[in-house]
């Protein structure tokens, strides 16, 4: 069960006041009217999925109510960092990779 | 391949079992194949198996990055049913009961087959008129089953709790009584030992870790422990790890990796004769031949490949248990575990050609797949020998989710099972 | 009865508290103190039970979690029987009772016994997936027989009287287990003022120490644990937990911890007190301090009862006065175990002697010792097999060469009843691995101790291989202080390492990894050499499964079932995994383990559930207005977490009598509906317009202040998921409703595309959905009745016009009255604070006396949203329905500048193509024949299976307003098959026949409503 | 998405649409809370005097007023200010001046609680006072609240609630909203042994049976709100 920190409460709370929400950073297409079906498709259905290194989106559900973004290891469990609606991840799956590789 | 029987056994107590033979070859892969089928579940090996067996082919490698049947298939509740809601499932999850009651003796491996009737249970007027709908659909496209009432469902299962009591009574609930369970781990080494006997090499410990394309097309896989190997044909049937294969040959599916875990209780002489599930309060249970209760909950909302999920997931299920049936309060959960789902937006298959050439997926099934596992390995083989989706596979293409034609079977796959 | 094997002193037993227990049906007496398997023992009973697949005596091997044997059945009545209780970890109480699991008759005398002697040669491994298949008929016959077989103890069929219930903790440190290292390393976290829970399983802390003669600075070593207790008890910040197991550890340091509050008292729990209670706790850092579980050694018959591991021995011996027989026989691979013979010897038994496996033998401590005392040890030998059958009678030894794989010498029997042995320690590794992290093997432990992991986690003492006390105590220590620092806390001075306890530095010969002891015959044909007792797993078992081809230990496991029962391989799954290595030529870490997943032992179902049960499973909400409902005769209707009524009977009325009475009243005169549940969302800011715009289908930059407008909402596939009326309440100021099951969905996703996708837009949404109650006067006399309660504005149809809502004072209480209509006839929606509702629902109904205002539920509400063809979210709709499907097309303007969620979906080639199914209105053959709902319809009825179906009902009735039934249903092209007729196949074999027409029955031009 | 220019400066009160939700004045109604039906007044006369380990007080029928507004708007905060005499609290704090408080809830919502009598006074005075993107909704229908004190409160807010309840992390005057069973609640501390608990309605009966459940170890003791 994971314990995760909110950005907004900034503190840590409970999953089960918590939602997983879904693939972050999947804007939703400008010009709908403009995208064939296949993009359509891709926006509404496919997903990156990674074993390994993910960002998510998660709904602080009961408590603030806001929503804010998650990297965390889909392999281990292990939350990497939270960040704000708006932001961009510090890690990454190629971030995580190049550490590795330095043997940071 | 050396029968089994009750006189094969007899034969081999006499010699203290020790000439049985080896249920598998260890082979070393050769460097090519007709057919590469990656994933060693039980869909993989039923693929392998009717490949060789109705297909001819048999110049085929099964490629598995554990052990055979280590996947979802060594992990799941074992729930066989047929009853689903649309033409294009039902017909699928249909040709895999009639398999299903013929498959001991066609692996002549004991899969345990169990067709003690599973139940669906309806908490309010809004399951009522959903199973209502399933069960008038399933009787015109050839599928037993009936509605029951509370009363009926007493009959059958005595020791639960049909009464107004429980928050969510007991309104009624669909029957079909050719459903049941199977032993998931015969079921696995059933399709394994009859396709290795008919050629297929089974090579495990071998995880693939990039697929070769050239020109569009896939030519081999290059694995962690046996370098290239190449193949005509590749077919993915990785269940959880399917959007990691498909990374590495360049596309996405419509897939999430989600957690679903399971339980068992401490094994118990027998009180419970069917399968009960229930989407309301969100649980469903049976009790395997051993004697423990198998347990099984809704999916973890989060992606997670780490085959275990969240402990309040199972309080939750339990939770349910208990209500439904207030004796067992006093029985104890004894393992719990979890596998990686591949859960597919409208809760239905993926059987399918890629956008790339000779490369084929079998996945999406999600938390209901090992009810379909000879229809899959069998429709899938007709898919990989066509080189084309079958008939009864068309339906389930991956290019579904760009015309919108789903087959959205929330309802009836309901929670996992 | 006598207690023969209890001795005169000692132990850790209260002998001034006899208490009695029966077992079988016998009563025997016993001790405050004792477990119940320390009590049988005390009493001389050696079988315990009767193993599942071969039927053999069982007896009492282990004294802790690890036993596989003594599983009882307890409970004195039926509502209380628990099964598959530990014997060994089962505080004795008075009143107790017990019963032996398998066994028929009894367990001293079983028929299974006997043909599980024949039959056993016909139940190798995985035998029943070779046999049973033929003739395919007969599998559910013996599927039958299997059943009946399989199963320890039984359920009880009566529910459970007792509590159990949850308690959340957060701590700086759990310690789990209060051996010697944890409770070297609780005292230092104590210290530093950190929030420490220190749990263990057992009814007393000290571990290892509550059966031992060690010393610890220069004192038994209880005396130490006594002061260290009475230290953590008086620091306010340390909770200690006996009797609490940590069954669980999950992800992010999160551990479940069992604490069984009333086992040991009696069969149910006092009154308001729970009988377990299950801790969840959230810890920055977690100690393992588990200890290590007592391998013993595989050979021929060493199920027999009299077979017990020898630190067990020590601890019947030292902590209850037990000594568990007359003659020992101890065989050992290590020093350690020597101590179970001199505890024997000093009990005044006999020691007839030690085989110790080694070469070489022990280190001259305790060869000096054993030479001391007289006892006879024989070194590089082994006890090769056992006789006996209810009991050890004599054991075989033979010389045996230096690496444990050959016998070198000839049979030597010794007479003996008891066979104790050691094969070394196993690691309590368990915790360690639930987060998936796996172990490693080390050669120097011969065991696994715990692997790298992500947790905040740190092991000490036997659980990592410290099986010196003098290192468990000041690793303890130090490992507590690492605590203290990661933790966040400073040490409080004089907790430093240097002031850690200290014990005797004892000198060892090392131990031999020896496990499987060879026979003469070869494995398969040596009698039986047990591995896992529970499942009657044996080494023959093993070897036939490797050599079957089930090479990964994963397979040998699931081919066994080694590991499987209900100790999880506490006892056998090392000597496993090594018999399997060795078939196989490979090495245990080659070989590898399996995985240990939570329970480390079993956990109740109760507890796990904890109050969320009955009454509490699920919140039940209500409206303000459901006191005068359950007064009225309501009977309800589950809707989401909503108790809504549904219909209100009468004396003497069935369901479809009320329901036309109620349906007549309001298309004659007035019903009134408690609309309170109805999903209520206050939406504000200078951008709530164009956000409603985005959101619904339709067009909202038109809509007045003072207007209401139906949506539909859709996913962005194009699929209605939810529907409702908004009103503009002001410039930009919105109240939307959504469906009853549908609030809080419909709220999140507005948040998300605010939050996420259009921050810029300046919109707030708050649920006011409690705030309001909601009361619908419905029908022609709608306006009588509101006149009647409406103190102040002006109601006629001029002035308060359709689809319009206004502010004005009910009965004195300030009121927002919206005139839509869900039924097509003229209504009102009252909407006050619902501090204020049942007060005016009751005003609203006996004013509407005079108007037959009846008060209607839900069932009600859809017959007559049904006549007028509209649909309901969730009952007519189901995910995979747009807007066009439903013909509702007038709900959609595609004219808006945004593309609006659902308008690219809904215009995807398949959502476009021709011949979808539609939603119609149906009127059967037979007027009076309502065809069930989710019927499916064919063109011909004959035609053979599978039908080619058209689409189902969905909703369907009989209208009393109209002396038909209708119906609303999806059919294939169905707006362009209008007065066609389809077909509704029974199970009955009958086929309804059933006319295409609109789905709307009644009043097609609105007129009703717009009076 | 209006121009930003001119958004900070439109008149907050004349685009929405407040009203008075109250009985007119001397009509002598009165409202029922959402425990109405647990009679919990007859209970606390019938254990009056009584002292339990958990005390429970209804604080029936006060205004409550959802407040949503950014940090960043300063016609927001500051009229909020002029309205209450009372500063927004921040993160996770609750403050309190002579019968009006404020609980933050989010970082851009705060609930105001006023007594029942004053409430549209102050709600009115708040949608004056403020400016600009902001949001005053009146949900004193929707809620009630229930004051625990007593020396077990923390242990059953330990069965209740999956955070953490300690002093150390929930210190006086904090406040959160969490799980509370198998609902919801906004929770505060008032004092060592004194909590507040913002429900909602329907949800009332649901917490009044959990609270008797989890309190049958303890001694629960009605006390009447005065
Ligand atoms: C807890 C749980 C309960 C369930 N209950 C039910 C139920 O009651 N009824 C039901 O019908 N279904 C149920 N299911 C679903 C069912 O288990 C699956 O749908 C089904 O078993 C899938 O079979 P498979 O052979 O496709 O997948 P798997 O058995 O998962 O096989 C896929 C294999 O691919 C291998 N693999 C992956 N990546 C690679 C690679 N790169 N190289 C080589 N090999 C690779 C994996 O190791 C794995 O062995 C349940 C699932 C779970 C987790
Ligand atoms: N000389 C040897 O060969 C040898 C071998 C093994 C152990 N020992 C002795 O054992 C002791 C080891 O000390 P230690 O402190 O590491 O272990 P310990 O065995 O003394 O204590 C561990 C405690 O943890 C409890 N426990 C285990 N799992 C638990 C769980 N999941 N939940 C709650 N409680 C749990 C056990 O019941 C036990 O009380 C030393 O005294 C050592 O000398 C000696
Ligand atoms: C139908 C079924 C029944 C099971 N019964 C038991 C059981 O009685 N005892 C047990 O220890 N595990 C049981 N398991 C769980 C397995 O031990 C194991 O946890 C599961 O296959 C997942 O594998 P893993 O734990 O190695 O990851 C069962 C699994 C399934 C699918
Ligand atoms: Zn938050």
């Amino acid at each position: 069960m994971f314990y995760i920190y909110c950005p907004h409460c900034e503190e840590h709370r409970e999953e089960e006041e918590f939602h997983a929400a879904g693939e972050a950073h999947i804007p939703r297409p400008l010009d709908p009217d403009q995208c064939t079906d296949q993009e359509w498709g891709e926006y509404l259905f496919f997903r990156n999925n990674p074993r390994g290194i993910h960002h998510e989106l998660w709904v602080h559900a009961i408590g603030c109510r806001k929503f804010f973004n998650m990297t965390r290891d889909t392999q281990n469990y292990e939350i990497k960092e939270v960040y704000k609606i708006g932001q961009q991840p510090k890690i990454t799956g190629a971030s995580e990779a190049a550490a590795a590789k330095e043997g940071v | 391949m050396q029968k089994y029987s009750g006189f094969g056994l007899l034969k081999h107590a006499l010699s203290h079992h020790e000439n049985w033979q080896r249920v598998w070859r260890n082979p070393v892969p050769k460097k090519k194949y007709d057919v590469i089928i990656v994933g060693g579940g039980g869909h993989g090996l039923a693929t392998a198996y009717y490949l060789a067996k109705v297909h001819g082919i048999t110049n085929i490698a099964v490629l598995e990055k554990g052990y055979l049947g280590g996947g979802n298939t060594a992990r799941n509740t074992t729930i066989v049913r047929s009853n689903y809601l649309w033409d294009e499932s039902a017909k699928l999850y249909e040709h895999a009961m009639k398999l299903w009651e013929g498959l001991s003796q066609d692996l002549n491996y004991n899969v345990m087959f169990s067709q003690r009737g599973v139940l669906n249970l309806g908490h309010t007027l809004q399951d009522m008129r959903d199973i209502e709908r399933r069960v008038h659909a399933n009787r015109l496209n050839g599928i037993d089953g009936e509605v029951l009432d509370a009363q009926q469902i007493k009959e059958i299962v005595p020791m639960m709790d049909c009464s107004d009591r429980p928050r969510y009574p007991i309104m009624g609930a669909s029957w079909q009584p050719r459903g049941g369970v199977a032993r998931h781990d015969a079921v696995a080494w059933g399709y394994a030992r009859a396709a290795d006997a008919l050629g297929v090499d089974l090579i495990q410990q071998c995880e693939v870790v990039d697929i070769i394309i050239e020109d569009g097309a896939a030519t081999g896989v290059m694995t962690n422990s046996h370098g290239v190997i190449e193949a005509d044909r590749i077919g993915c049937v990785t269940a959880g790890n399917s959007s990691v294969m498909a990374k590495m040959a360049g596309f996405r599916l419509p897939l999430e990796s989600h957690p679903l875990q399971a339980l068992v209780s401490e094994p118990i002489k027998p009180i419970l004769d069917t399968v009960v599930m229930s989407n309301h309060v969100h649980g469903y249970i049976s009790q395997s031949d051993k004697g423990d209760l198998v347990i099984g909950a809704g999916i973890d909302g989060y992606n997670g490949y780490g085959q275990r999920g969240s402990y309040h997931t199972i309080e939750h299920t339990v939770q349910a248990i208990v209500e439904l049936f207030p004796v067992f309060s006093r029985v104890r959960m004894n393992r719990q575990w979890g596998g990686i789902v591949d859960t597919c937006p409208d809760a239905c298959p993926i059987i399918s050609a890629t956008p790339v050439e000779n490369l084929f997926f079998n996945c999406g099934w999600g938390t209901g797949g090992f009810k379909a596992t000879p229809g899959s390995g069998h429709v899938f083989a007709a898919t990989l020998a066509a080189g084309e989706a079958s008939e009864m596979a068309k339906p389930f293409s991956m290019f579904r989710f760009y015309d919108g034609a789903l087959i959205d079977e929330h309802g009836a796959a309901g929670v996992a099972h | 009865m006598s207690q023969q094997n209890r001795l005169k002193s000692g132990g850790r037993i209260a002998r001034n508290c006899q208490i009695n227990f029966s077992y079988n049906n016998q009563s025997y007496p016993g001790f405050v103190g004792d477990t119940l398997a320390s009590a049988m023992l005390a009493n001389g009973i050696d079988i315990v039970g009767r193993s599942f697949k071969y039927s053999r005596p069982r007896g009492i091997v282990g004294a802790g979690a690890e036993e596989p044997n003594a599983i009882m059945q307890l409970g004195a009545t039926e509502a209380t029987q628990v099964p598959n209780v530990r014997a060994t970890q089962q505080e004795l109480f008075n009143g107790l009772v017990a019963t032996s699991t398998n066994g028929w008759p009894n367990v001293d005398f079983d028929m299974m016994g006997a043909l599980g002697s024949i039959g056993a040669k016909m139940m190798p491994p995985g035998f029943y997936y070779k046999t049973f298949m033929y003739p395919k008929s007969m599998w559910s016959t013996y599927e039958k027989y299997i059943r009946k077989a399989a199963g320890l103890g039984r359920s009880p069929r009566e529910s459970d009287p007792d509590r159990y219930d949850h308690y959340n903790q957060h701590a700086d440190i759990v310690i789990v287990g209060a051996g010697p290292a944890g409770l070297s390393a609780a005292l230092v976290a104590a210290r530093s003022g950190a929030r420490v829970i220190i749990a263990d399983e057992q009814a007393e802390f000290g571990g290892s120490l509550l059966d031992s003669t060690a010393l610890i600075d220069g004192e038994p070593a209880m005396q130490w644990v006594t002061k260290v207790v009475a230290e953590l008890t008086a620091c306010p910040e340390v909770i200690m937990l006996p009797r609490a197991t940590v069954n669980g550890y999950h992800d992010h340091n999160f551990l479940t911890i069992h604490e069984r509050c009333t086992d040991h008292i009696a069969d149910r729990a006092p009154t308001n007190i729970s009988k377990q209670r299950m801790h969840r706790v959230r810890s920055r850092w977690v100690v393992l301090a588990t200890g290590s579980h007592e391998r013993p050694l595989v050979f021929a018959n060493n199920d027999v009862p009299g077979c017990m591991l020898a630190a067990a021995v020590s601890t019947y011996i030292n902590r209850y006065a037990v000594v568990p027989g007359n003659q020992l026989v101890l065989m050992t691979t290590n020093d350690n175990a020597y101590s179970a013979a001199f505890d024997w010897h000093a009990a005044g038994r006999e020691v007839v002697a030690i085989v110790d496996t080694r070469s070489g033998g022990a280190g001259a401590q305790v060869v000096d010792k054993a030479n001391s005392l007289g006892i006879r040890v024989i070194s590089g030998a082994a006890v090769v097999e056992v006789q006996g059958s209810k009991r050890v009678a004599s054991v075989s030894v033979s010389a045996l060469n230096s690496v444990g794989d050959k016998l070198t010498g000839t049979l030597e029997q010794l007479k003996c009843d008891t066979l104790a042995s050691s094969g070394g320690w196993s690691p309590a590794i368990h915790l360690s691995c639930h987060t998936g992290s796996r172990p490693v093997w080390s050669d120097q432990v011969i065991g696994f101790i715990p692997g790298k992991t992500v947790q905040k986690q740190l092991v000490v003492g036997a659980i990592n291989g410290t099986f010196d006390l003098q290192s468990c105590l000041a690793d303890g220590t130090a490992t507590g202080e690492l605590a203290v620092l990661n933790a966040g806390f400073t040490l409080a001075s004089g907790s430093e390492y240097s002031d850690a306890a200290s014990a005797e530095i004892v000198t060892e010969n090392p131990p031999m990894a020896l496990y499987h002891i060879p026979h003469p015959k070869p494995t398969s044909r040596a009698p039986k050499q047990f591995v896992d007792l529970q499942n009657d797993v044996t080494a023959a078992g093993i070897e036939m499964a490797t050599l079957e081809g089930f090479e990964s230990i994963e397979h040998v496991k699931r081919y066994t079932a080694m590991g499987f029962g209900t100790d999880q391989g506490k006892m056998g799954n090392i000597n496993g995994m090594a018999i399997a290595a060795k078939s196989m030529g490979k090495t245990i870490p080659e070989t590898g383990t399996t995985i240990f997943r939570p329970n480390y032992t079993p956990v109740t179902f109760g507890a796990i559930a904890g109050r969320h049960c009955a009454g509490l499973f699920d919140p039940m909400r209500f409206s303000a207005m459901h006191e005068w409902h359950m007064e009225n005769g309501a009977l309800f209707e589950d809707v989401g977490n909503w108790k809504r009524p549904w219909y209100f009977p009468q004396a003497g009325e069935s369901m479809q009598q009320a329901l036309e009475r109620e349906c007549l009243a309001v298309r004659e005169s007035a019903g009134v509906l408690d609309a309170s549940t109805l999903g209520k969302i206050d939406i504000q800011g200078p951008d709530a317009r164009e956000f409603l715009g985005r959101v619904y289908t339709n067009a909202w930059a038109k809509l007045a202040i003072g207007k209401c407008r139906y949506g539909l909402m859709c996913g962005e596939d194009g699929m209605v998921f939810d529907d409702g009326v908004t009103a503009c309440l002001a410039e930009n100021h919105f109240i939307m409703t959504t469906t009853t099951g549908g609030a809080a969905r419909v709220l999140e996703w507005l948040e998300i595309y605010q939050q996420t996708e259009w921050p810029e837009l300046d919109v707030y949404f708050n649920t006011v959905t409690d705030h309001f109650s909601t009361v619908t006067v419905t029908g022609p006399k709608a306006r009588k009745i509101l006149e009647a309660v409406v103190d102040d504005i002006d109601l006629s149809n001029d002035a308060f016009k359709y689809m319009d809502w206004k502010v004005a004072t009910v009965q004195g209480i300030p009121a927002r009255i919206f005139r839509i209509s869900f039924t097509g006839e003229l209504s009102f929606e009252i909407n006050v604070q619902a501090n204020y509702g049942l007060r005016i629902w009751q005003a609203v109904m006996e004013k509407g006396a005079a108007y037959n205002l009846t008060p209607y539920g839900t069932e009600t509400m859809h017959i007559l949203r049904a006549e007028k063809g509209f649909i309901i979210a969730g009952q007519d709709t189901d995910g995979s329905v747009h807007p066009y499907d439903l013909g509702m097309g007038w709900a959609v303007s595609t004219k808006k500048a945004f593309s609006f969620i659902g308008k690219r979906g809904m215009q995807r080639a398949d959502c476009v193509k021709e011949d979808r199914k539609q939603m119609v209105g149906l009127k059967t053959k037979d007027p009076l024949q309502v065809i069930p709902e989710g019927s499916q319809a064919v063109n011909d009825p004959n035609q053979p299976i599978p039908m080619t179906m058209l689409g189902h009902v969905t909703s369907s009735y009989y209208s009393a307003c109209l002396g038909h039934s209708i119906a609303m249903a999806f059919i294939r092209n169905g707006h362009n098959r209008m007065g066609e007729t389809v077909f509704y196949p029974q199970p009955d074999g009958t086929a309804i026949e059933a006319i295409i027409c609109s789905p709307i029955f009644l009043d097609p031009k609105g007129e009703r409503q717009n009076v | 998405m209006s121009d930003q220019n001119n958004r900070a400066e439109f008149i907050y009160a004349q685009t929405i649409n407040s009203m008075d939700q109250r009985p007119v004045s001397d009509s002598g109604i009165e409202g029922r809370s959402p425990l109405k039906h647990a009679d919990l007044d007859t209970q606390a006369t019938a254990h009056q005097g009584e002292f339990g380990t958990v005390q429970l007080t209804e604080l029936e029928l006060l205004g409550h007023i959802v407040l949503r507004g950014k940090l960043s708007n300063p016609g927001f905060t500051q009229g909020v200010e002029r309205a209450l005499g009372l500063a927004l609290p921040d993160t996770l704090k609750m403050v309190e001046k002579e019968q009006v408080s404020i609980r933050w809830i989010s970082p851009d919502e705060w609930l105001v609680v006023v007594p029942g009598e004053r409430s549209y006074e102050i709600e009115q005075a708040l949608v004056n006072e403020v400016q600009g993107h902001c949001a005053v909704v009146n949900v004193s229908g929707g809620q009630t609240i229930l004051r625990l004190s007593g020396s077990d409160v923390q242990k059953l807010l330990q069965k209740s609630v999956p955070l953490d309840v300690h002093p150390r992390s929930f210190p006086i005057g904090k406040v959160v909203t969490t799980v509370f069973a198998k609902t919801q609640a906004v929770l505060s501390r008032s004092s060592e042994q004194q909590w507040e608990l913002v429900i909602r309605r329907s949800f009332a009966d649901y917490v009044w049976l959990w609270l008797q459940d989890s309190c049958a170890e303890f001694k629960l003791v009605i006390k009447q709100n005065k």
